[in-house]
């Protein structure tokens, strides 16, 4: 079982608007390994967070500002970003 | 290599050219693409455009994209500036130029550049309609689509 | 409705994307090329290049290419410059702009636009050496090739 | 068989230079109908004309300022134009 690992998380476009947070640190239980997990556990801070998690197929990550997804291993101190898919240009 | 700039200032796109092509004579050839707001979307008016950004994110997406573009094509410069904040009908996003000897290669780096930056780089365009909603603009698949016909 | 002009001075690419967006925001993208004199040419040194053309057939025949794109683009302007006469290296040769709502179709007609006027239009450029040898340019198979791809 | 045609005929780049001459009226004999009996009498009117038309396979032709092929017909007025592959852009 894995330690506890302090992240910063942030939240773009709706998915700010929706947790009605840019960023927020937080220290999830052992056992938060991945970028899968830490959503699980993201999903129940609040109904807010609920609601930016509800439909998980639009939401992309990065970790310390790369691409990621589900799958990523996280490690103390990452940097972990959700936001929707990109509509720049 | 490139110059890539995130700001909410405009750009001045014969300025920029200028910049790129100063003092050469090896370029035979620059390709430019300016994107602009229009004040249309699914036939609603629109009144402004948001760009939100990932500072911390962005300059980073850019230059990888144009790393790319220059490992893909002989490019003797390259230049993305891309705004953001709050823009009016009209207005320009986003600039891409892309020198290189050949046009072929100038031509297609540019289109690479916007196709990969649109579905890459970490912007998100919120619509303020005239009736005052605001709306989240959502990732078009054709978007996507020209990005993946870099990848074959 | 295309802006064409051949002539001896320099065109400034700035003035004339203000010019073709000045007023508008119906505009999404607007596709750029610029083709320069280059000083290389087949590994030899280039001191001019020359443009020669045959004045009453030119702008017809890049209209007729302009209202080509037009029709197989929804284009909302649309402007092609080709200079004519001796130009050093550096010098512009040739503008090609072309806007429209949606960028898949600025950029797909501003690379049509360049690669039909590189075969269907009457330019003739002859190569002045550093050592004082003028050769006219002889057309090139990938020039034709680049044009074919488009009449599939 | 049919009438003679008095036709303007202009040169450009190297045909220009190969056959000295810029632009030229000329009224071919009768039967010269078509562009490549045009090019065929053109050829004999001096050493620098042949010179311009040794390689046909590299002139090009436009009649009244569009482009043409040796099957072009030819009238009365027209303006016939000779030239190398186009070069510009």
């Amino acid at each position: 079982m894995s330690d506890a690992l302090p992240l910063t998380v942030l939240y773009f476009a709706w998915l700010r608007e929706r947790t009605g947070v840019a960023e927020e640190r937080v220290v999830p239980p052992p056992g938060i390994a991945n970028v899968a997990a830490l959503v699980d556990w993201l999903a129940g801070r609040s109904a807010g967070h609920a609601a930016a998690f509800a439909d998980r197929a639009v939401v992309r990550c990065a970790v310390n500002q790369e691409f990621a997804d589900p799958a990523t291993p996280l490690h103390a101190g990452d940097e972990v970003a959700f936001f929707p898919p990109v509509t720049g240009g | 290599m490139a110059r890539i700039l995130v700001q909410t200032a405009d750009f001045d796109t014969g300025a920029e050219l200028g910049r790129l092509t100063a003092g050469r004579s090896d370029i035979g050839g620059i390709g430019c693409f300016v994107g602009t707001v229009r004040d249309t979307a699914a036939g609603r008016k629109i009144a402004a455009l948001t760009l939100e950004h990932y500072p911390a994110m962005t300059e980073r997406a850019l230059a990888a994209i144009a790393a790319e573009a220059e490992r893909r094509w002989e490019l003797l410069g390259c230049t993305v500036i891309h705004r953001v904040g709050r823009l009016a009908p009209g207005a320009n996003i986003v600039l891409v130029l892309a020198a290189s000897a050949h046009r072929q290669a100038a031509l297609e780096a540019t289109a690479f550049l916007i196709d990969w930056l649109k579905t890459k780089a970490p912007f998100w365009k919120k619509e303020e309609l005239a009736d005052g909603a605001a709306t989240w603009v959502e990732a078009r698949e054709t978007d996507t689509d020209a990005a993946a016909r870099w990848s074959a």
